[in-house]
């Protein structure tokens, strides 16, 4: 069993790291870097849903946090040191919002992708686990999260670009967007990203505090009569599937250029889970392929048939959650064990 | 890689991939065929699929046939930028017509920038925007809205209210509006913003009959319309009472809006399907052959069809498909559209378009009440007008 | 004064669509525990119902009529064929039928798209309900006191189903204990169906009345869904007292923000006043107690 | 004072103004098996609750020097008290090593819980071998037998060091040989710990308590040795029945 | 009146009774005993049609009732009290009687309370209130209103007070005796010997043991379950 996973593991690495830039031209590699982005909110779901049994559906919120930090960066830094951002001129009061300025700094940028979206989860597990909201009750909540937080930007044009989203990024970090050996070397970083979060994943999951999630899982007041608080218990992976969200959202923004509600919102948010359902939810890396693979699918399916994806979607999502709960690696290990 | 400082501004020129080597050359259409905007932007597709046939059926461009590479934007400015590279970078196609929504316009520019291709976008949008990479062929605040404030304040309205989705258009629109408004004496009464799909409008109708203003300028949009009208009407407003100005609603959408909500409110454009010309005649015609004669045309798929044709009169005088040479021929190319004759501009690539005010009819359709009689030329950033200039800092 | 009266009655009235939109859920989901995301679409099949019925009838007035009890059939039937297909099989695992119903919604949708074309379509309203009706103290549109009358007669019927009846009983203890239900001589398959088809034919309804204020379009559930959810939640699950309560709690909260700020604002103060609301009342408004650990 | 000891005085606790408890004062020493016995519905689950944090008490519950009431659970479980079930609740889907590797680890630090297990814990191994489990440690708890079950409960209280051990109806549903078997494991357990049962199986009370303390209607009845008890009238006549006292 | 023959059953892929053959006849007392995690639930839960068996029969009055739902076995005259004093806890114990009672050929309430008048004072409560024993009789007289010719009790004296375990062991044996079928899973060996004319010893899913019931029977029985 270890074994498979190693090498699963070690197949995956290869894929992203040696095979995909060597066949790929630089427009699908840059899209497989969006896929990546994707995989990696996929693994902190995994986490926090599939072992930890917290159905998040507002996974884009702390997508969007990281993402839009990133942005707010970028669009400082090509504006100049004390530059204001095209989109402010045009619909604001052409002044950088004092909360903005910040995030000048690539030190605070880089701490804020990690730590925003990290205190937002600390304080609303605080408030949600510690009063026991949870199974449906918290999967409805964190999607209307999702949805008052895509509102909440939506309305604020002059200080987020609201529908528009922040875009028309240069540069990241110094390095020029327009550069396709840069784009390769995002590529790169953000599989590595990848694949350090599936480390850190597989750990936690050998870890006996992964044997404690899925206690707080399946029997979470009996966990407290053995001096516990399966609040905490709880927080720690809704954090870090927060701050890998965040993360993917930070690494999303250079790779895809944008940032805007829409990528962020209840359909978005509900998208994260598909993959994660349909790759295999408690898996180690069914979240990330099947992440991958549904987005895969998505863009080459809608390019020749755009109608037709959402009935593609909308079944296999239908077929797999029914009638394959543990999702498509269930396939894979019924194999193994046949074999 | 490089860093910024390596090159001079940031922007990388690649060169274009276009093939003009064989008898046909590729061009990309991106709309939404899919998600909440498919409503509106699947017409424009269909426009633009009659152009290219036409086209090709007069023998193409320069001699060549069009090729058109179809691509769903899915209604996410995220496909939208997504799409763009596709057409560009792997496509390879000589031009991109499409886009509906301005965030979608904002996310593909730095593509088509980035990549120096061409697009051409057929919606009104908020101004304030002149890209060298993009053609707009709908109108911009002077020839839309400015003409409609124009319009009521000739007809004696003294106050306003402003109604809007909560987006960059409205906003925009309104901002300008404002300052219109300042500067010739009328009364803004309210101004209220409506999250994109809402659907109850009690309140905001509530305080628009409280307000108590001689009309009301609708930049709503979508399926928010059919309910701000109905309320309205519940409410016992009406349009002799208190006119309503709406700048999103075409034909299509009257349906959908239902007629009986919408007899005799009012709509700026700059075309409608009852434009009584050989051109209309011969694209009304040409459309309905295709499509059925249930269906009709907008103001978008005419400003979309008609930068097919305007895209190939460039490329005819440039005598070239490279993006270059289509920027440098694009001025003074002028086309003769079912809207009427319009004209590009050289400089900020917008083009002189004809501004209408409509009434809708019993009858679905929209019926011209105004014109501006000739065609305006545009002014995205409003350089013309003394109010204007506080606006775009 | 009139604006105040105004917004006090646009507040019960957005809270008497709410209620609607709910109330199918209270049962599945409340009673149930479904999560059924295409609730929505079943709304959206309403909503076509009355449009269909109305090009068929054409008086608007009749057409509205016939559609309530046509839509509950039809909302029901589609219900009914989800639970006989999908749901049955996954009553021990609640979350999953959220992820499952919401491929269906994606099916429903673009077949509503294919079938009826992606725009909208007008549903008229009956003459009898244009314009207001003057209560004395304010002037309210007719076709909102309608919804408020509509709402609160079937909230009250389907309550006095819950707890007067013996179907009600049934449908309460196969919830709550299906094994042990079947084994005292209840048919839980029939009994299942049966709750699945009154909470989506309830949807069904609540179509036709949306009908009367906003859009008939293929994506109409989707704008209802998070709200009645929201709902059914601060209601307290299990709870018809609750959801009501809920339901108009928010819908007044909701008008009141938009009133004195703006409708985004407002959508988000809701979400943070449900959020706060749930630190006092974690498990809603009426929380059941029970001693079992789970 | 080395010797531990729990306790109550006027304990209450009400429901919807119905007193399930009704000023329980009761004290139980290190060392003692005290069986908590009274007829179906008098009040015994909800002290085990009270003592336990899960059900609202006034009054008084001390264990050595600490205060219970007003705490919450897992405060009072750190302190080192431990309950089982009426009905088992065990971790299914982990194994009965995991099980009791989770029992044993309320108070591991950040670092620890974050690694792997590598062995197992001696107290953990010691405990697999007092409850017999040894051969199944690496099966999933949910195939494990009913008694199984039980004996997996009383095994995670003991690797979680519980000073005090709440036992609801531990021996409900064993068989003869099960039940004397768990006895002796209580025995053994007990004589370091103060263990309060709960039970209706006379047979096993007879062979195993030291004291007991009767309950009726939230209030304590009665209280001494088991001959005490089963001789009193009031116990004979609200929970033993007619017929016991041919037996006493 | 009940014959289980040569039932396997198990959950999912693990088989737990592997052939069992039982017989209750008619008007008579079956008892079935073993230790934890024999099988005894399972085989019962078979019997009632909660679980379907991968392969044997099961005839109720000479019919084939193997296919048949639960609830439709009920309809024949099958009642079944489950391990563990289940009850539907949001209803309160009057509901809980009364949806029995609302059923095709379901009694009136008032019966089950004569049979147990501790229910009395609690009726009016939420029966996931109740104590342990409570829901035990209520259990078991929920059970009595379905009007059966056979009833199933599984372990029904477990968690329940001495003097009320007298009272149900003496209810069990009036209702035999007026000619209820009963089959019985006990851990109290005496009470189960002493009320059934046959016994049956289940061990790892065999019978492995089985006869005539009686005091006499106790030594065998005893020797059977601790092999
Ligand atoms: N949460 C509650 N709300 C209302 N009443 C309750 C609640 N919990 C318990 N009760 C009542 O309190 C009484 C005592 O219940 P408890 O479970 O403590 O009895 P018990 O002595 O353990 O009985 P048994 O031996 O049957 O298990 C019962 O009448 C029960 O119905
Ligand atoms: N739902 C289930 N899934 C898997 N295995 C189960 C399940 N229920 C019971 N088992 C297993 O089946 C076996 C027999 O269990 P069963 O409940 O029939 O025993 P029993 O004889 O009734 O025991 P007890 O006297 O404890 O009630 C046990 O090993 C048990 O772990
Ligand atoms: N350009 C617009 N209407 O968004
Ligand atoms: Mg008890
Ligand atoms: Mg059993």
């Amino acid at each position: 069993m270890r074994y498979w996973r190693l090498a699963g593991f070690v197949a995956l690495a290869l894929a992203l790291l040696v095979l995909a830039p060597a066949v790929l031209s630089d427009f699908r590699l840059s899209l497989l870097g969006r896929f990546v982005c994707y995989a990696i909110v996929a693994v902190g779901i995994g986490l926090a849903w599939g072992r930890g049994g917290m159905l998040t559906l507002g996974q884009g919120v702390f997508f969007g946090l990281g993402a839009y930090v990133m942005a707010m960066h970028l669009k400082l830094s090509d504006a100049g040191p004390t530059g204001v951002p095209d989109f402010m001129r045009l619909y604001g009061s052409g002044t950088v919002p004092g909360w903005w300025e910040p995030f000048r700094s690539p030190v605070v940028t880089i701490l804020g992708i990690v730590l925003i979206p990290a205190l937002v989860a600390f304080g609303l597990g605080l408030a949600v686990f510690r009063r026991r909201v949870r199974g449906a009750y918290f999967a409805i909540l964190s999607q209307a999260l999702a949805a008052a937080f895509a509102i909440l930007l939506i309305g604020q044009q002059t200080t987020t670009g609201g529908t528009n989203g922040l875009n028309g990024f240069r540069s990241f970090f110094r390095f020029n967007l327009f550069d396709p050996v840069n784009k390769r070397m995002l590529f790169y970083i953000a599989a590595g990203v990848l694949l350090a979060m599936l480390v850190i994943v597989w750990q936690l999951y050998r870890s006996r505090y992964g044997e404690l999630l899925v206690a707080v899982r399946d029997q979470e007041e009996r966990v407290r009569f053995l001096g516990y608080d399966p609040a905490n218990v709880k927080i720690v992976a809704y954090v870090v599937a927060a701050v890998m969200a965040g993360i993917a959202g930070a690494l999303f923004v250079p790779i895809v250029g944008i940032i805007s509600p829409a990528a962020i919102g209840v359909v978005p948010s509900i998208a994260f889970v598909i993959g994660v359902a349909i790759g295999g939810r408690s898996t180690l890396l069914g979240p990330a392929l099947g992440a991958i693979v549904v987005a895969w699918a998505q863009t080459s399916l809608s390019e020749s048939f755009p109608s037709f994806w959402s009935y593609f979607q909308g079944a296999l999502f239908v077929l797999v959650v029914a009638f394959l709960p543990n999702g498509l690696s269930a396939l894979a290990s019924l194999r193994r064990r046949t074999a | 890689g490089s860093r910024v400082d390596d090159t001079a501004g940031g922007t990388a020129s690649a060169s274009s991939c276009v093939d003009t080597s064989g008898a046909s050359v590729k061009v990309g259409f991106l709309n939404s065929l899919s998600g909440t905007m498919a409503i509106s932007e699947k017409t424009v597709h269909d426009a633009l699929q009659l152009g290219a046939e036409q086209i090709n059926a007069a023998g193409g461009v320069l001699g060549k046939k069009l090729t058109v590479v179809s691509e769903d934007g899915a209604s996410e400015p995220t496909v939208f930028a997504e799409k763009a590279t596709k057409l560009i970078s792997s496509d390879c196609t000589a031009a991109v017509f499409g886009g509906w929504t301005s965030s979608s316009r904002k996310a593909m520019l730095p593509v088509f920038e980035g990549a120096n291709a061409l697009l051409f976008y057929p919606v009104q949008y908020e101004g304030l925007e002149a890209s060298p990479n993009i053609f707009y062929t709908g109108a911009t605040t002077n020839q839309q809205i400015v003409p409609a404030l124009d319009y009521l304040k000739e007809k004696g309205i003294k106050s306003i209210f402003l109604v809007g989705s909560d987006y960059v258009f409205p906003r925009t629109a309104n901002k300008i509006i404002q300052a219109y408004a300042k500067a010739n004496g009328i009364e803004v009464k309210g101004e209220e913003y409506a999250p994109l799909g809402h659907t109850d409008f009690a309140t905001i109708v509530n305080k628009v009959k409280a307000a108590g203003a001689s009309a009301v300028f609708n930049t709503l949009n979508g399926d928010s319309n059919v309910a701000f009208f109905k309320e309205y009407r519940n409410a016992g407003l009406t349009a002799s009472a208190m006119p309503v100005v709406s700048v999103s609603i075409a034909e299509e959408e009257v349906s959908g809006v239902g007629v009986d909500n919408l007899v005799g409110q009012l709509t700026a454009w700059n075309y409608y399907q009852t434009i009584d010309s050989p051109a209309n005649k011969a694209f009304t015609t040409a459309f309905k052959a295709k499509y059925g004669e249930k269906r009709v045309t907008s103001d978008p798929m005419e400003a979309a069809y008609t930068s097919l044709f305007l895209w190939k009169a460039m490329v005819e005088k440039a005598n070239s498909f490279q993006p270059n040479d289509v920027k440098k021929a694009a001025g003074g190319v002028s086309y003769d559209a079912p809207e009427g004759k319009v004209t590009v501009d050289g400089e900020n690539h917008h083009i002189a378009k004809t501004a209408l005010i409509g009434k809708v009819g019993t009858d679905g359709l929209i019926h011209t009440e105004w014109s501006s009689g000739k065609p305006i030329e545009p002014d995205p950033f409003l350089k013309g007008y003394d109010w204007g200039k506080g606006l775009s800092s | 004064m009139e604006a105040l009266t105004g917004q006090l009655f646009a507040g019960l009235s957005l809270g008497s669509v709410l209620l609607l939109a709910a109330l199918g859920l209270a049962l599945t989901f409340g009673q149930m525990g479904v999560i059924n995301m295409a609730h929505g679409e079943f709304m959206m099949a309403g909503a076509y119902t009355a449009f269909v019925v109305q090009n068929v009838i054409g008086d608007a007035g009749v057409s509205l009529v016939v559609s309530i009890p046509v839509a509950f059939l039809i909302g029901g039937m589609l219900g009914l064929l989800l639970e006989a297909t999908l749901i049955h099989r996954m009553y021990n695992r609640p979350l999953d039928t959220l992820l499952v119903t919401w491929g269906v919604s994606l099916i429903l949708q673009q077949l509503a798209r294919d079938v009826f074309g992606a725009p909208n379509v007008d549903v008229r309203a009956p003459s009898w309900l244009s314009g207001s009706v003057d209560l004395g103290f304010t002037q309210v549109p007719a076709a909102r006191l309608f919804i408020l009358v509509l709402s609160v007669a079937a909230v009250t019927a389907l309550a006095l189903v819950l707890v007067k009846t013996a179907l009600g009983r049934r449908i309460r203890a196969v919830v709550q204990n299906r094994d042990l239900a079947e084994t005292m001589g209840i048919s839980t398959r029939a009994t299942d169906r049966l709750t699945f088809f009154i909470g989506s034919g309830l949807a069904g309804i609540a179509g036709v009345a949306i009908t009367l204020l906003g859009s008939t379009g293929p994506t109409l559930g989707t704008s209802y869904i998070v709200d009645a959810f929201l709902v059914v939640v601060a209601g307290g699950i299990g709870q018809i007292k609750g959801t009501v309560i809920a339901a108009f709690g928010l819908g007044l909260l909701q008008a009141t923000f938009e009133y004195s700020t703006t409708a985004s604002i407002a959508k988000v103060a809701v979400f943070a006043v449900i959020v706060v609301f749930l630190q006092i009342r974690p498990q809603g408004i009426f929380s059941v107690r029970t001693r079992s650990l789970a | 004072m080395n010797a531990d000891y729990l306790e109550l005085d006027d304990v209450r606790v009400t429901f919807d103004g119905f007193k399930a408890v009704d000023g329980v004062t009761m004290t139980v020493l290190q060392g003692d098996l005290r069986f908590l016995i009274g007829p179906n519905g008098a009040g015994k689950t909800t002290l085990v609750d009270a003592v336990t944090g899960l059900a609202p008490a006034t009054g008084s519950i001390r264990f050595g020097r600490d205060e219970l009431v007003g705490r919450k659970v897992h405060r009072i479980a750190r302190l080192g008290i431990g309950r089982t079930f009426q009905t088992s609740s065990v971790f299914e889907q982990l194994t009965v090593l995991q099980n009791l590797d989770i029992a044993a680890g309320a108070g591991r630090g950040p670092l620890t819980m974050l690694r792997a297990r590598l062995g197992v814990p001696p107290a953990v191994e010691a405990a697999l071998e007092t409850i017999g489990l040894a051969g199944q440690r690496d099966q999933l708890a949910g195939v494990l037998a009913h008694g199984q079950k039980r004996w997996l409960e009383i095994g995670m209280l003991l690797v979680q060091d519980a000073r005090v051990l709440l036992l609801d109806e531990p021996v409900a549903g064993m068989s003869a040989d099960e039940r004397i078997r768990t006895g002796e494991l209580l025995q053994r357990v007990g004589a370091e710990r103060t263990v309060i049962v709960v039970e209706h199986d006379m047979d096993f009370m007879r062979s195993f308590a030291t004291s007991v303390t009767v309950l009726h209607a939230g209030k304590v009845l009665s209280e001494g040795t088991v001959a005490e008890v089963q001789a009193d009238p009031r116990v004979q006549e609200v929970y033993l029945g007619p017929g016991s006292k041919v037996q006493a | 009146m009940l014959e289980l023959q040569d039932i396997h059953v198990g959950y999912g892929r693990t088989t737990v009774v592997h052939g069992a053959t039982i017989e209750v006849p008619t008007n008579g007392v079956a008892a079935v005993m073993g230790h934890n995690g024999a099988g005894k639930t399972t085989l019962l839960r078979a019997a009632v049609g909660l679980l379907k068996p991968s392969s044997g029969r099961i005839v109720f009055d000479g019919e084939d009732i193997t296919r048949l739902k639960p609830h439709e076995r009920v309809r024949r005259g099958l009642a079944y009290v489950p391990q563990g004093q289940q009850c539907f806890p949001q209803l309160t114990a009057e509901e809980n009687l009364r949806l029995v009672a609302e059923t095709k050929g379901g009694k009136p309430v008032g019966e089950a309370l004569e049979l147990f008048p501790a229910l009395r004072p609690v009726l009016s409560r939420r029966a996931g209130l109740l104590s342990g024993g409570q829901r035990q009789q209520l259990a078991i007289a929920r059970a009595m209103l379905t009007g059966p010719r056979l009833l199933i009790l599984d372990e029904p004296t477990e968690g329940i007070q001495p003097s009320v375990v007298t009272e149900i062991e003496n209810t069990v044996q009036d209702l035999a005796a007026t000619g209820l079928a009963v089959l019985l899973v006990e851990q109290h060996i005496g009470f189960a010997l002493a009320t059934a004319g046959r016994y049956y010893v289940l061990a790892a899913g065999h019978v492995t043991a089985s006869g005539h019931g009686g005091a006499e029977a106790i030594d065998s029985v005893r020797t059977a379950m601790t092999i």
